[in-house]
């Protein structure tokens, strides 16, 4: 019988894609949901501050609410708007958020955990997620607004210059994989048992940066900045609309995270991949998802409301519930993957978080200044270095580089 | 208080001077229910140990010098606590700010203030009155005009950029017009205000009904 | 004034404020903007004004005090300060010793509170989230001090004519003192985070250029014309209260820029410290009135009379004519003369800039439009 | 700059040590906040809160002797005392009311009772739904104000 159906779903592939897609969006929202509580969390304890505390025990079901609230909200479109763009241009950045992640390998590919491993992977990323500045640009245009006008202006200056910035950077990680597939970049990483970002350390801090700024995230978040541009290409969006965006950005936060997890920290694979000793390691999944039990329950028995203490306990049960069942041989195998990768990704959006609350916003000029004048070049740079260092490598003697040079 | 003459504290307002406080320029307004009738005695000199209860006669090498160079312009030269106090005449102004600005003058150099007070029974009701500041000689200087309802005052913005806001200012509130202000405008109220506020027949519950109205869509503000 | 540079370009008119999360309350600047460079800026105020100076006319001078407070509403101690001072000189009374240092110490708080709320506001325009927080949290300490002594925490009305209304509460030395101790490690943190962070010096070096003589020249007081290199301050210069019997120093910047203003304003901020410090020690007990009679009747006189507000010299020009009354009260609003500035320092700029300076110039619109 | 300075830009230190201070403030004790409706906040002796009459503990009458001083002292003119005289001569507190929206808690009303009748309290909940209800008269001045306390 399970034999059947896996043979049917092997035959129509576009089945299998379709519930995979599902899945992906599906938890997607949930996560991008949860990443705005966690930056209001997170921001929160570094500002000295607790962060939303009403809605649900420490504020759990925070998102539920922002979400309806941005429901409920009346959608106004300003008089004197492009009616149709101003429509459109939130679903084209929101669409090409998401499209991405088409190609993103979550996990072995063996096991299923990608959508589409197509060999023109990373091209196809720099084509779809580069679409996403239509959606701002014609955001702030139709809007017939002067703030919205000048950010959208920003926004597409920044983009266009940081991605360009982006594309050296990944460059360098080509060199060295040899493929053009994400799911080949990872594997190559394996084979050579070493991450990419320690072969290519400054390829990384510039994807980093890149990646940083291309989201509009602060020191870079010029296109928003609310103290110079209200907010921005949506100063004038509302409701609904205004929500598409919001998921957008944390959309797009969620996958530079996931292709620079994916490009330069070996994807889905375990630290110590090869380190056969470390296997240990496979159980970190029980441990978190123990201890996140355990500090439920702490938090429940001071919990003095009763109807939240029940949902703690109702969601720390969960927890253990889960850490038994990736306890269990096989589906701890199967969950290994997808896992380890979730747990980089939220590395890198903490690592977002902590940029915002720390540091101060770039003027517009002095980010073209580093963008052109001081990432592209080291970009270069890097790419120049890696292909000398790289065909030096594959040479069995340097006399034949030497021959190339001087002949 | 610590420029003050370090007089002891002795007297205060508690024995007042029994009813002599003559008003600053001899007139008492409307709408005080306390205000007295101007009295302007003789001055007997304050008994040294109190505090000077009112102004007395300034002298000093820059008064000296200022009337030397304009004679006629400078009249009431008073000080109390420490604080000088000239008036000149409205058509020798610009000549005696520039003076005063330049290195034989004192180099009074900051434009503090500038500010008016309303006399409406006076024959010219206002007096327009600058605060002046010497960096070098660590000292203040109030000069003030006297001017008459609709004449104008010379803007001394040319000598103090500063004074541009603060005329612009003293023009929304009194009305006091200035010639060769660049840009002499209300600041404070709308453009198309009615009334001076701060001119003593301006009471306090009185506004611009019509402005109120009109662009608040309320009855009054009040 | 620079002329717009492409051809047959429109100059892009934009209004920052009202309602502007950067324009510190409600002002309103128009910018003339070629793209982002600014071609010049005109500042609509008075949305605030409330007719101070009128009010003063109508009410009797210690009625008139809670007023004062709401002009500067984050810096109310030394506005009241300043206006009881100025009746006070007008009446010739001399404060006893205890009543001095009270008001100093008070005052210095206050200045930091003030910096502290500035240094917070200007570092979220210019971007940095998180220092608004920490200031906020030491300023309140400083607010529970306030509380404590006098009742309210942000329009105080510490002071009256001729003294003090309440002495000082059971343990406010200790407070004071513990509070400096607390502060001094704060500041250091805020300079860890700005002082010299790259951004923030890219943000706010070169940016508002204000020579010493422009300084003079527009009239500012205060931090900004310091950050000129103008070492002026009232409290120096002609000490009111004790001022004279402390010892603290002037910080001054040298290129009057906008990182050179912060830079005084945190150094300030320290020099408060020590000039709490010591007056703590000289607190002796004592009275706390001077000799003020129950009416306050000032003689038919004018004065004139400024104080270093945390913002520049607030001068209160008070007019008598005899009577319960003031005849006029004319107050010199630092806040509004330094706004005066802003188009000469912005021009040229871009607009991320206009923030800068407008946040380097410390208004509070209240005080603006009075 | 120096090699040292050079040194720091290139490794970031500058950002790094920013970086470090935010990541340490994330210590639990670092909080700051007050969960305000469900803790209360200290309320410093002296504070100027809502307005009351005090009454004589002993006997319950009040302790206003309708001098009318809190009225002229007020900035706002927002106190009225109403009074009649008794048979004795002896003036007689009948209506006292006063204006919640309008005081702005100067304290000189206090400062001018001279028989501590009028005090400023220490509640601070004073919000109403209608203009009218913040306008108090002798009986809610006499009681204190009553806020609802919300919980959850």
């Amino acid at each position: 019988m399970l034999q059947n159906v896996l043979q049917f779903l092997n035959d129509h592939y576009l089945i299998l894609a379709t519930i995979k897609i599902l899945i992906v969006f599906a938890v997607l929202l949930g996560i991008v949901a949860y990443l705005v509580l966690m930056e209001r969390k997170v921001l929160a304890f570094m500002q000295a501050r607790l962060g939303p505390m009403r809605v649900g025990p420490w504020g759990l079901l925070q998102p539920i609410a922002d979400g309806l609230k941005l429901l409920l909200k009346e959608d106004i479109v300003p008089a004197g708007a492009d009616k149709f763009i101003f429509l459109l241009a939130p679903v084209i950045s929101i669409i090409a958020a998401f499209t991405v992640f088409a190609v993103i390998p979550f996990g072995p590919p063996d096991k299923g955990f990608v959508i589409s491993d197509i060999n023109i992977g990373l091209l196809f990323i720099l084509a779809v997620s580069s679409l996403g500045i239509y959606g701002i640009i014609l955001g702030g245009w139709s809007s017939n607004s002067h703030y919205p006008l000048l950010g959208a202006l920003r926004s597409s200056a920044q983009l266009v210059s940081y991605e360009v910035a982006a594309g050296l950077a990944v460059i360098g990680v080509l060199l060295c994989a040899n493929s053009l597939s994400m799911v080949e970049i990872v594997k190559n990483q394996q084979a050579a048992g070493i991450w990419n970002v320690f072969r290519q350390p400054v390829a990384f801090i510039i994807y980093l940066i890149a990646a940083v700024a291309e989201t509009n995230r602060n020191p870079f978040d010029l296109p928003e900045a609310e103290s110079e541009l209200t907010a921005g290409f949506h100063t004038e969006y509302s409701g609904f609309r205004f929500a598409l965006y919001f998921m957008a950005e944390y959309t797009a936060m969620v996958l530079v995270s996931a292709i620079a997890v994916t490009l330069f920290w070996g994807g889905w694979l375990r630290p110590f991949a090869s380190v056969h000793w470390l296997n240990f390691l496979d159980y970190t999944p029980v441990v978190v998802f123990l201890g996140a039990g355990v500090v439920v329950i702490l938090g429940s028995i001071k919990n003095p409301v009763p109807g939240e203490k029940l949902f703690l306990f109702a969601v720390a049960g969960l927890c253990f519930f889960l850490a038994v069942v990736v306890a269990i041989p096989p589906v701890n195998a199967w969950i290994q993957g997808v896992f380890w990768f979730v747990a980089k990704v939220m590395v890198f959006l903490y690592a977002f978080i902590w940029y915002r609350g720390t540091f101060p916003r770039y003027r517009y000029d002095q980010l073209m200044n580093v963008g052109w004048r001081v990432m592209i070049p080291v970009g270069l740079a890097n790419i120049i270095v890696t292909a000398v260092v790289i065909y030096w490598w594959s040479k069995p003697h340097a006399a034949a580089a030497a021959t190339l040079l001087f002949r | 208080m610590a420029d003050e003459p370090k007089a002891p504290p002795s007297g205060g307002p508690s024995e007042p001077p029994a009813k002599s406080p003559e008003a600053p320029e001899g007139a008492a307004p409307p709408a005080k229910p306390a205000g007295k009738p101007p009295a302007p005695a003789g001055k007997p000199p304050a008994p040294a140990p109190k505090p000077a209860v009112k102004p007395e006669p300034w002298s000093s090498p820059l008064l000296d010098e200022l009337q030397k160079r304009f004679p006629e312009a400078i009249s009431d030269p008073l000080i109390f606590r420490k604080q000088p106090s000239i008036v000149v005449a409205k058509e020798s102004l610009l000549g005696v700010c520039e003076f005063l600005k330049s290195d034989r003058g004192g180099s009074y150099t900051l434009l503090t203030d500038e500010t008016a007070v309303d006399y409406p029974k006076r024959e010219k009701r206002f007096d327009v009155i600058y605060h002046l500041y010497s960096f070098q000689r660590n000292d203040r200087l109030r000069l003030k005009v006297l001017v008459g309802e609709g004449e104008k005052v010379p803007s001394v913005v040319g000598v103090w950029l500063t004074a541009d806001w603060l005329e612009r200012e003293v023009f929304d509130m009194f009305g006091v017009q200035y010639e060769g202000h660049p840009n002499l405008k209300r600041i404070l109220l709308p453009d198309d205000w009615t009334g001076h506020p701060l001119r003593k027949d301006y009471d306090i519950l009185r506004q611009d009904d019509a402005w109120v109205q009109a662009n608040l869509n309320i009855k009054s503000g009040q | 004034m620079p002329e717009a540079t492409y051809l047959d370009a429109n100059e892009l008119v934009i209004n920052m404020g009202p309602q502007h999360p950067a324009t510190h309350g409600v002002l309103r600047v128009k910018l003339r903007l070629d793209g982002e460079r600014v071609l010049g800026t005109e500042c609509i105020i008075g949305y605030l004004h409330r007719g101070v100076e009128k009010i003063a006319e109508n009410r009797t001078y210690v009625q008139f005090a809670p007023y004062v407070d709401r002009m500067d509403y984050v810096a109310a101690v030394t506005n009241g300060m300043g206006y009881c001072e100025a009746v006070e000189k007008l009446m010739g009374v001399e404060l006893p010793p205890r009543a001095q240092y009270t008001r100093m110490i008070l005052a210095e708080l206050q200045r930091i509170a003030s910096h502290l709320l500035w240094l917070g506001t200007h570092a979220l325009d210019i971007g940095a989230m998180t220092p608004v927080f920490y200031t906020f949290r030491e300023r309140e300490e400083i607010l529970k001090i306030f509380e404590n002594y006098c009742g309210a925490r942000l329009t105080t009305h510490a002071f009256r004519i001729g003294g003090l209304q309440y002495d000082l509460y059971d343990g406010f030395e200790k407070d004071a003192t513990k509070f400096c101790d607390y502060l001094l490690p704060k500041i250091d943190e805020y300079e860890e985070l700005l002082s010299t962070n790259r951004i923030w010096m890219n943000r706010t070096k070169k940016v508002g250029v204000l020579s010493g003589k422009d300084a003079i020249a527009l009239g500012v007081t205060g931090p900004v014309l310091r950050g000129s290199g103008v070492k002026w301050d009232i409290r120096k210069v002609q000490p009111y209260e004790a001022y004279d019997k402390v010892e603290f120093e002037i910080p001054t910047g040298q290129n009057g820029d906008t990182y050179d203003r912060y830079i005084v304003r945190i150094q300030e901020m320290r020099q408060s410290v020590r000039i709490i410090r010591q007056s703590v020690e000289r607190l002796a007990p004592g009275p706390i009135f001077g000799k003020v009679g129950k009416v306050i009747k000032p003689p038919a006189a004018e004065v004139y009379h400024s104080i270093e507000a945390p913002k520049g010299e607030l001068g209160y020009f008070v007019v008598s004519d005899g009577s319960t009354h003031p005849y006029r009260v004319r107050v010199r609003p630092p806040s509004f003369v330094n706004l005066e500035a802003l188009d000469i320092m912005s021009r040229g700029h871009l607009v991320a800039d206009i923030v800068a300076i407008i946040g380097t110039l410390d208004i509070v619109l209240g005080e603006v439009d009075r | 700059m120096g090699l040292k300075e050079l040194l720091r830009r290139i490794f970031l230190l500058d950002l790094v040590q920013g970086l470090r201070l935010t990541f340490s403030y994330q210590r639990p004790s670092a909080t700051y906040t007050e969960q305000y409706p469900r803790e209360r906040p200290p309320v410093a002796e002296r504070y100027r809160g809502a307005p009351r009459l005090n009454n004589n503990p002993e006997t319950g009458e009040t302790l206003c002797i309708a001098c009318n001083l809190c009225s002229l002292a007020c900035p706002e003119n927002l106190i009225v005392v109403g009074w009649e005289r008794t048979e004795d001569r002896r003036k007689k507190l009948t209506t006292f009311t006063y204006d919640v929206s309008r005081c702005m808690f100067c304290g000189l009303c206090e400062d001018a009772c001279p028989v501590d009748a009028l005090e400023l309290t220490q509640d601070f909940e004073i919000a109403n739904y209608t203009r009218e209800g913040m306008i108090w008269d002798r009986d809610l001045l006499e009681a204190g104000p009553q806020p609802v306390r919300y919980s959850r």
